[in-house]
């Protein structure tokens, strides 16, 4: 391996893994093809545990991708969410979608890598490549659950992905427009050239369509409203990866082209972003508030949360910066387990609605407590990692002098708290139905998910310090770089 | 043992709760042996630490520190000063007396005990901590798990949504259980959101390195800050305390929830509320107290005459009660609010006394809804005859909620009358003695009409006076509102020394600000 | 034994059998064993308040003074005893009192339940303990504590037929309205010890004027002065025995006993006294005038209570504290006898109604005679006790040129003499009753306390000279005009009582007059107040719940309601139509870029 | 020709791109009307390679015509999905999922 | 001079085609004005000495994308309009598209009226090979990306597009699912389409 591939040694064997799945898919019986699953995780996990084995740091291709630690950390994050979401697919995807079992696994694998590329991009080009990787197939799988027939479980799966689809075609057709304008005012496409760009309007422009157009992956209002429907017609173990990841590496690249691109700006940008930021909180709460849709309730409640990233984002500093990444982390781990959860007793229905919950916390008292251990930590309630995340938030936000916008998001997480509390009232207090009085069935693999982003989520909350000192270094690091 | 005593009575009932989840559901009896035991021993441990407690020495005791967020400054520091020491008491017992008095519950018991004995954890927590921002996180353990414990425990009054709004009402289902619940939860919330705020302007205040209230103490917050950071700390707390107008949640959330529940929340959590005003808005902020202390001071009267006549109209026995304990908060808030050692000393006493006096009786409510299977007052009548322990209970704690001599209200009540009066605010203190009378005018209403006069009637087929375990609640309760109204210096003078303590500082705040200097 | 440990064992005995019944819930049970254990315990007080006086002066005149700090270590905040001649005395007039009622309960309640039985004797311990703990205070506070238990323990015993629900109402009022009036005290207690930092009988402050009178207004509940006196013709609910002890001899004295324990503070403050003067002297006649209408004997005596507790406290306001303080050990003596007389009379024929006796004296000899005994010695008819006393009164309320009191009181003085000879004369001569043919004297635990208070009545007069001496005080009797007058007027309404209601029945256009404006007063006025401001009060509170249901918590739920609505509207935004997320997306950007450029 | 111009007439088309992805109902109309955005934002960077902003610019139009391709094949793709589930593919008939 | 009418000409045209795609009711028609507008860009990079995008232009673009849409309008043609003659593209919401546009466009207009970019220099245009190496060198991780990104969009576009990849799929009943799931195919299980 030559030296200045090292940066790229981790991202080069999940392209392998890429090839590996497709090959191996080849050779297998469609009845033994949820092995692929494990094997996905496998790649996974090995490349997590790789991560701390090796030294990624030190840049490649002149400068246009740089290794350290900021893309460690969402590696690693990418890394996590992608073996939990295999882990959590493998029976749904076996039993779904048997004859598509290598294509989804395969698509999966590629998008992770797409965002494995991101943080550590340095180049608008290999940046919107990475974000295109990254989307494209997430429209794909947003459709998985293709079928022709006009009464079935996934009738609307096609109408779910067009949408995203749609969405993102217009979106990446304003960031591309954006991003000439970008490039045509500083003259440069790597990230460091765009903070010399003397100001004017067009610049403004450029910029405000870039940031538009990115908004539309992490799901910002108003570039938000392909999220609740998406995510209601989509698989629900993808829909816990959609939820998270794309997140994730679009505020990596949001990240990226902002607070490191266009940093020296931020005078002009910022207060646009807060403005999107108010926006998202106060829609993503009060729409989750009458949504009797679980999936999409927790939808509108991840546009919420994106809001108080967007805050963590919007302030630009360095700390903020790692507060985003620790927001990241959490939010992925509390989401991921909420969404499993809701899939176990959705039961392979795409449609889950608040009502299947009713009785849950008879039928399977432990999965149920876990239910609400991630509910507790999406309204950031102390001791479990959602707590802390507001909380650092917060902090940040008030030393960055936005006092106003605490309360506001301290009040909206109080009416999160509202529907988050639907939900474990369904489960806790409401009788089950009749005919739903057996536990609820869940495989080993989906357990094992579920227990992982549980012990997360726990862990965090209860011991938020390591976490939070490496997403500090983390953002420190990109920063400085 | 001595040197953590603090953390070990805080972490009883939490170590009972991991147990339990070891239980099966379905075993009650192991369950029930668990949750008492759990509670004893805190109440075990109240007590060690105040036959342990150096009152010649006064200041923090048994103090400790256990790291936790040091990057923060985030310590778990406990520590206990005579305040802790009374209140430690007054949970032990009403955890104790509460855990007995849910001997009886026979729907899933292990989840209802996990959670109790968790908010119990979070209670002891809070009385003890002396990191800022640890005291934040114990209210809520104690806060939150109300949320099931109502929900799921609960039951639903007579109090349906009538008059004009009835229809929009009929949305946000009021009166039920769920609403009552969540009205609780979002409410006690909205306050914790004001505190945290709160909290954190004085974290950065004091350059952002730690949450320790004793350096808090020392720290002399600038005038401006403390003057907009206290009413956050105030109405925050407040919110908890049942401070008007932020009470509402109160009547619905005790009527709703069940017997221990109710005891727990009226009889210690409304008082962390107060609690938390006074330890940390007042004495971290005197400044910020002094200017605001006639405001304060004004609501909390308000309060008491506000909770006492809203009381005298109510007709579900719960929300007589729940109204009762806004009323008695007030005298508590009263009390905090004159900034004299009698008015502190008798709002931490009001504090002890009402939640003893509530825990009794909401167990006695819980009896005789349990029997009776109604709170509707109107419809009783003559109860006395069949369940005679019940009703002289009843009275007694009646008699403890109107300020009779010989019972721990008694003591609280005039302590702050006295520190009222002393503190110049007449028209603070005669309102709130009024308020004690509208008291005896509800409560001996409500004896009359539940337990004297001719019946019961037929619907009433199946009262009985209390039985078995059902009496330890009654009697601990009851013995502890007579001793301690007879000799008040048992926790009294833990208390005053305590006030002695921390009321100079906050005396020579509101001089300066009284002369408007010392900016 | 000293005085202070005799008081001490005449304090802690009844309580020690208050709280072994209370607690011992067999034995309490049991009816008449637990009788006798709250009857020996008010022996042993009794026989302490006894030992206490016969020690002698020499012990009682610098008073024995024992305190514990209760609120705080020191002096300032403490309870203990404090006994000298006035506390003694009073000490004594109770428990002796209590002890006669206590035995005469035992076969007048003969019939209650055991359970109930026990109760009662329960109560009647612990009053016997509150009594004394407002007897012996040797501060205002303790005597605020005392004060209020006594006031419990009236309500507990009125409310003693709790089944009944005139009783159960009568309880509660009788509870409400004298704590609305010890919110006097408080206030004035609280007072007190703002400006002194203390709760001394002798303190001296200039605001002994608020403080006095503060107290004052308690004592007018305590004592029932008009017009907070309604509660005590309804307190008569309770047993006979306990409207008596409480309601007649000793609790609703508390009131005088305080302002005489008071008097160092109440000298500082004239304008109070003047106060209580005309307070006094207009009750006084005013309850005189309603006990010339009622029928109910029961009723007759607790206005005749009212108006020579209004006779006390005139006289405290004239400023002679031991004409009142006399007046009250000679009351508690011959009202507690008719009272008891009345109970023995109500006994037998089973109605407390004046036309359901008559014509009693034949069958009951015994009954009647002392009753007769404690009529005369009410009507101030020498040598009765009565008479002693009352006459010290006059001369002191002339003395201090209080004339419209003095008038008042003079009326008053006719008044009583006449409703007095008017029940006598109905109840125990004239035609039987059809009820009155089979009544029969009571059995000898009834006649014995009778016959000790029957002697109390006729002797207690004398021992003026010697009670000065004990309190501190100069008397002897000598004849004065006031006086003379005063004996003459009652005589006068003896005579004219006896003309309308004796065998020759006159007056008959007074009586017709008379019955409808006692009615009206009565019943047309102030129960008509009460009953106006309990529902003007429930009125109140409604209002003020509606609001915080609808208005208060409204503004809670209306934000709820506003949020909920508000999503579901917001909902709309979320057509299903991709184009319209589109549009999202380009009014968005339209509007970020509008501002970036614009702005 | 100045750049301006060249910047102008890329605006003109985005803007008609934009028309048409707010107007089509059509999805491969809607497709359409992306292609023209895209070629805005390429008329753009060509031109501002051409005015001194050096060679990047060029080879960000590779990409980004290799990436609409992408696009593009994946959005065929959905479209027959879409036209195989509801016989149709007028996007706002696409609306049960709502609210 | 020749320059500013060729200019004239080619956005005239480009901007008619433009209008044309998003106006006509023929969707075939719509497409193959793209592929005209498509084409005049060619010439505009060719105005910009930019021959080597020209030629993608041409070649990618017209090639690639317009015979993959009309594909595309082919295989989505309604029973209706079996014939083919006329694909619907109808338009609506023209009247609260239009000022959106308008704000937009007004906002270029201005962004560019106040951006001095007129004097902007000429720099020498890039030949094929300078831009090749370019591509190899800096982007050549971009360029790898690319390759991943066709493949993964064919693929999901393949397995997308298939007409009916498994008669099990789609249904409802749970017996045939539980049967279709692994290690528990019943024998007479319908074979793989």
């Amino acid at each position: 391996m030559s030296p200045d591939l090292q940066p790229l040694l981790l991202d080069a064997l999940l392209a392998g893994g890429v090839l590996l799945l497709l090959v191996v898919d080849l050779f297998l019986k469609d009845t033994s093809k949820a092995v692929l699953a494990d094997l996905t995780a496998l790649i996974f996990v090995g490349l997590f545990g790789l991560s701390f084995a090796v030294d990624t740091s030190g840049s490649a291709f002149d400068g246009a991708y740089v290794g350290g630690e900021w893309p460690l950390f969402f590696k690693r994050l990418f890394f996590a969410i992608g073996a939990l979401t295999a882990l959590g697919s493998r029976d749904f995807v076996a039993e779904r979608f048997m004859r598509r079992q290598g294509e989804f696994y395969m698509l999966l694998t590629s998008c992770v890598l797409g965002m494995t590329l991101l943080p550590g991009a340095q180049n608008l080009v290999l940046l919107l490549v990475a974000f295109e990787l990254m989307g494209l197939p997430l429209s794909m799988l947003a459709a998985w659950a293709k079928t022709e027939d006009t009464k079935g479980q996934d009738r609307d799966a096609a109408e779910g992905g067009m949408k995203l689809y749609v969405v993102g075609a217009a979106s990446t057709g304003v960031t591309f427009f954006g991003l000439s304008l970008v490039y045509g005012m500083s003259g440069h496409l790597d990230l460091a050239g765009l903070a010399a760009a003397p100001g004017s309007p067009l610049l403004t422009l450029g910029m405000f369509l870039t940031l538009a157009g990115m908004s539309f992956k992490i799901g910002a209002v108003p570039f938000h409203m392909w999220v609740p429907d998406t995510y209601q017609a989509s698989p629900t173990p993808f829909v816990a990866f959609l939820s998270v990841a794309p997140k994730a590496a679009g505020f990596a690249a949001l990240a990226a082209v902002f607070v490191k691109g266009f940093g020296s700006a931020a005078a002009v940008w910022a207060p646009a972003l807060l403005a999107i930021t108010t926006l998202t909180l106060v829609i993503g709460n009060l729409m989750a508030i009458p949504q009797s849709n679980v999936k999409r309730l927790l939808a509108f409640s991840g546009v919420a949360h994106i809001g108080y990233m967007l805050m963590a984002l919007a302030i630009g500093t360095g700390e903020a910066t790692g507060v985003l990444l620790f927001y990241l982390a959490g939010y992925a781990a509390t989401n991921i387990g909420a969404f499993l959860v809701v899939n176990a007793v959705g039961g392979r229905d795409a449609d889950v609605d608040i009502g299947l919950f009713n009785g849950f916390s008879r039928r399977s008292p432990g999965l149920a407590a876990c239910l609400l251990i991630f509910l507790l930590s999406l309204a950031g309630i102390p001791f479990v990692v959602g707590f802390w995340a507001k909380l650092y938030v917060f902090i940040e936000a008030w030393r960055a002098g936005l006092g106003w916008l605490v309360f506001l998001g301290a009040l909206l997480a109080v009416v999160g708290l509202w529907y988050y509390l639907q939900i474990a009232y369904a489960a806790y207090i409401r009788p089950p139905a009749a005919d739903r009085e057996q536990p609820v069935a869940v495989d080993p693999r989906t357990r094992l998910a579920i227990g992982v982003c549980l012990v997360a989520v726990i862990g965090m909350g209860a011991w938020p310090s390591p976490f939070i000192e490496n997403a500090l270094a983390a953002a420190k690091a990109f920063i400085a770089h | 043992m001595t040197d953590h005593i603090l953390a070990l009575t805080v972490a009883a009932p939490f170590v009972a709760a991991l147990l339990m989840l070891l239980v099966p559901g379905r075993n009650h009896p192991v369950l029930r042996v668990i949750g008492v035991t759990g509670s004893v021993l805190s109440l075990v441990g109240a007590i060690y630490v105040a036959l342990h407690y150096d009152q010649a020495k006064g200041g923090l005791q048994f103090a400790q520190n256990y790291p936790f967020v040091p990057s923060f400054g985030i310590d778990i520091r406990l520590a206990a000063d005579g305040w802790s020491v009374a209140l430690f008491l007054l949970t032990g017992i009403i955890m104790t007396a509460g855990s007995l008095a849910s001997a009886t519950l026979t729907n899933r018991p292990k989840e209802f005990y996990i959670l109790l004995l968790v908010l119990v954890s979070g209670v002891f927590g809070v009385f003890v901590c002396q990191d800022l921002f640890v005291f934040f996180l114990f209210y809520e353990i104690a806060v939150l798990p109300m949320y099931l414990l109502i929900g799921i425990w609960g039951s639903k009054g007579k109090v349906a949504p009538a008059g004009p709004f009835k229809s929009l009402w009929k949305d946000l289902d009021v009166g039920g259980k769920e609403y009552a619940a969540m009205k609780l939860t979002l409410m006690l919330l909205v306050g914790s959101a004001a505190i945290l705020v709160g909290m954190l302007a004085m974290y950065f205040a004091m350059g952002g390195k730690s949450f320790d209230m004793v350096a808090m103490a020392h720290f002399k917050f600038p005038r401006e800050m403390q003057v907009w950071v206290f009413p956050m700390l105030w109405l925050g707390f407040g919110s908890l305390a049942g401070v008007f107008p932020f009470h509402t949640w109160s009547p619905d959330g005790h009527a709703a929830a069940p017997t221990a529940v109710s005891m727990l929340h009226a009889g210690v959590l409304m008082k962390l509320g107060a609690f938390g005003v006074m330890r940390v808005g007042m004495i971290l902020l005197p400044e910020g107290a002094a200017t605001w202390a006639p405001i304060v001071g004004a609501v909390a009267a308000l309060n008491v005459i506000y909770g006492a006549v809203s009381a005298m109209a109510q007709k579900d026995l719960k929300y007589v009660i729940a109204y009762s304990s806004v009323s008695h908060m007030g005298v508590v808030m009263l009390g905090a609010a004159t900034l004299d050692p009698d008015g502190w000393n008798g709002a931490i006493y009001q504090m002890f006394a009402h939640g003893i006096m509530t825990g009794l009786f909401f167990a006695l409510v819980g009896l005789i809804y349990e029997r009776a299977h109604s709170r509707w007052v109107p419809g009783m009548g003559g109860f006395a005859k069949v369940m005679p322990g019940v009703a002289a209970f009843f009275t007694l704690a009646g008699l403890s909620s109107l300020g009779m001599p010989g019972s721990a209200g008694f003591v609280a009540e005039f302590l702050v009358f006295a520190g009222a009066w002393k503190s110049g605010h007449l028209m603070w203190a005669i309102p709130a003695m009024i308020g004690a009378w509208v008291t005896a005018v509800y409560v001996l209403r409500a004896t009359k009409m539940i337990f004297w006069g001719e019946g019961p009637s037929h619907e009433f087929h199946d009262l009985h006076d209390a039985k078995r375990v059902e009496w330890a609640a009654l009697w601990i309760l009851g013995t502890c509102i007579v001793a301690f109204g007879c000799a008040p210096r048992l926790v009294l003078d833990f208390i005053g020394k305590a006030t002695s303590e921390y009321l100079p500082a906050i005396v020579d705040a509101a001089h300066l600000v009284a002369m408007g200097g010392g900016k | 034994m000293t005085p202070s440990t005799l008081a001490l064992l005449s304090l802690f005995v009844p309580l020690g059998a208050a709280v072994l019944l209370g607690l011992l819930g067999p034995l309490r049970r049991t009816g008449r064993p637990a009788a006798f254990v709250s009857v020996a315990g008010a022996l042993v007080a009794l026989a302490g308040a006894v030992a206490i006086l016969a020690g002698g002066d020499a012990a009682l005149k610098p008073g024995a003074h024992l305190v514990w700090g209760w609120l705080s270590a020191g002096p300032a905040t403490a309870v203990g005893i404090h006994v000298d001649g006035t506390s003694a005395w009073m000490l004594l007039v109770v428990t002796l009192v209590a002890t006669c009622v206590q035995i005469y309960s035992l076969g007048y309640l003969h019939d209650e339940p055991p359970a109930a039985l026990g109760r009662y004797f329960t109560y009647q311990s612990l009053f016997l303990f509150a009594m004394n703990t407002l007897v012996l205070a040797p501060n205002l506070l303790q005597a605020f504590l005392g004060w209020e238990l006594v006031g419990l323990v009236s309500y507990l015993l009125i409310g003693f037929y709790f089944r009944k629900p005139s009783a159960a109402k009568a309880a509660v009022k009788a509870f409400w309205v004298t704590k609305f009036a010890d919110l006097g005290f408080l206030i004035g207690l609280v007072t007190l010890y703002a400006k002194t930092g203390a709760f001394e009988w002798t303190a001296v402050t200039p605001v002994a004027g608020f403080v006095t009178l503060m107290l004052f207004f308690a004592v007018m509940g305590k004592s029932a002065q008009f017009p907070l006196h309604i509660w005590l013709p309804d307190a008569m609910e309770g047993p006979t025995p306990v409207s008596a002890l409480l309601h007649a001899a000793t609790m609703v004295a508390a009131g005088v006993f305080l302002i005489v324990r008071a008097e160092p503070l109440f000298a500082q403050a004239p304008m109070t006294r003047e106060i209580m003067a005309y307070v006094g002297g207009f009750t006084a006649l005013f309850a005189a005038c309603i006990a010339v209408v009622q029928t109910d004997i029961k009723k007759v005596l607790a206005y005749s209570t009212c108006s020579q507790l209004g006779y006390m406290v005139t006289a405290l306001g004239a400023g002679d504290t031991f004409a009142g303080y006399f007046h009250l050990s000679t009351h508690a003596f011959f009202k507690a006898l008719l009272f008891l007389g009345a109970g023995s009379l109500i006994h037998a024929v089973h109605s407390n109604e004046l036309k359901d006796m008559g014509g009693l004296f034949k069958k009951m000899p015994f009954s009647g005679a002392v009753f007769i005994i404690g009529a005369v010695a009410l009507a101030g008819v020498p040598p009765f006790a009565g008479f002693f006393s009352k006459d010290l009164i006059l001369e002191a309320v002339e003395h201090h040129h209080l004339y419209v009191p003095l008038a008042a009181l003079a009326i008053a003085a006719f008044l009583t003499a006449f409703y007095m000879t008017r029940t006598v004369m109905m109840a125990l001569f004239g035609a039987p009753s059809h009820a009155a043919e089979h009544a029969h004297e009571p059995g000898i635990d009834m006649k014995l306390p009778l016959g000790v208070l029957a002697l109390l009545a006729i002797v207690a007069g004398f021992g003026g000279s010697w009670l000065a001496g004990l309190t501190g005080h100069e008397y002897a009797f000598h004849f004065t005009l006031v006086g003379g007058a005063g004996t003459a007027i009652g005589l006068l309404g003896i005579a004219t009582g006896f003309w309308m209601f004796g065998p020759a029945q006159g007056g008959a256009p007074i009586k017709r007059g008379m019955a409808p404006v006692g009615v009206f007063i009565r019943y047309g006025l102030m129960d008509r107040l009460s009953t106006v401001a309990y529902g003007l009060m429930l009125a109140v509170g409604a209002i003020i719940a509606w609001i915080d249901r609808y208005v208060i918590d409204g503004v809670m739920n209306w934000s709820g309601w506003i949020l909920l609505v508000g999503g579901r509207r917001l909902r709309g935004l979320q057509t299903g139509n991709v184009q319209d997320y589109v549009y999202a997306v380009a009014l968005g950007i339209v509007v970020l870029g509008a501002w970036g450029i614009l702005r | 020709m100045t750049l301006d111009a060249y910047v102008l007439i890329a605006g003109f088309m985005f803007c008609i791109g934009l028309y048409g992805v707010l107007t089509r109902r059509n999805a491969i109309g809607i497709l359409v009307s992306v292609e023209l955005m895209v070629n805005a934002a390429n008329i753009n960077l060509a031109a501002f390679a051409h005015f001194g902003r050096g060679i990047d610019g060029q080879v960000l139009v590779l990409f980004t015509t290799a990436l609409t391709v992408a696009e593009v094949v994946v959005g065929l793709a959905l479209v027959l999905l879409l036209f195989r589930r509801r016989k149709d593919i007028l996007v706002d008939l696409a609306n049960g999922l709502k609210g | 001079m020749i320059e500013r009418l060729l200019f004239g000409a080619v956005s005239t045209v480009l901007v008619f085609t433009a209008l044309m795609a998003v106006t006509t009711r023929n969707l075939v028609h719509a497409v193959l004005w793209l592929g005209m507008t498509l084409a005049t860009t060619a010439m505009l990079y060719i105005l910009l000495q930019a021959p080597f995008l020209a030629t993608l232009q041409l070649i990618l673009y017209t090639g690639g994308v317009l015979s993959l849409m009309l594909f595309g309008v082919m295989l989505t043609r309604r029973s209706s309009e079996q014939d083919g003659v006329m694909v619907g593209n109808e338009s609506n919401g023209r009247r609260r598209a239009l000022p959106i546009v308008a704000i937009m466009l007004g906002l270029l207009v201005t962004a560019v009226g106040r951006t001095p970019l007129a004097n902007a220099p000429v720099s020498p245009s890039p030949t094929t090979a300078e831009i090749g190496k370019r591509i190899l060198s800096t982007h050549l991780l971009a360029f790898e990306l690319l390759s991943v990104l066709l493949l993964a969009a064919m693929v999901g576009a393949i397995v997308l597009a298939r007409r009916k990849d498994a008669s099990l799929e789609g249904t409802n009943d749970p017996r045939e699912r539980a049967a279709a799931l692994p290690g528990s195919r019943p024998a007479g299980a319908p074979k793989e389409v």
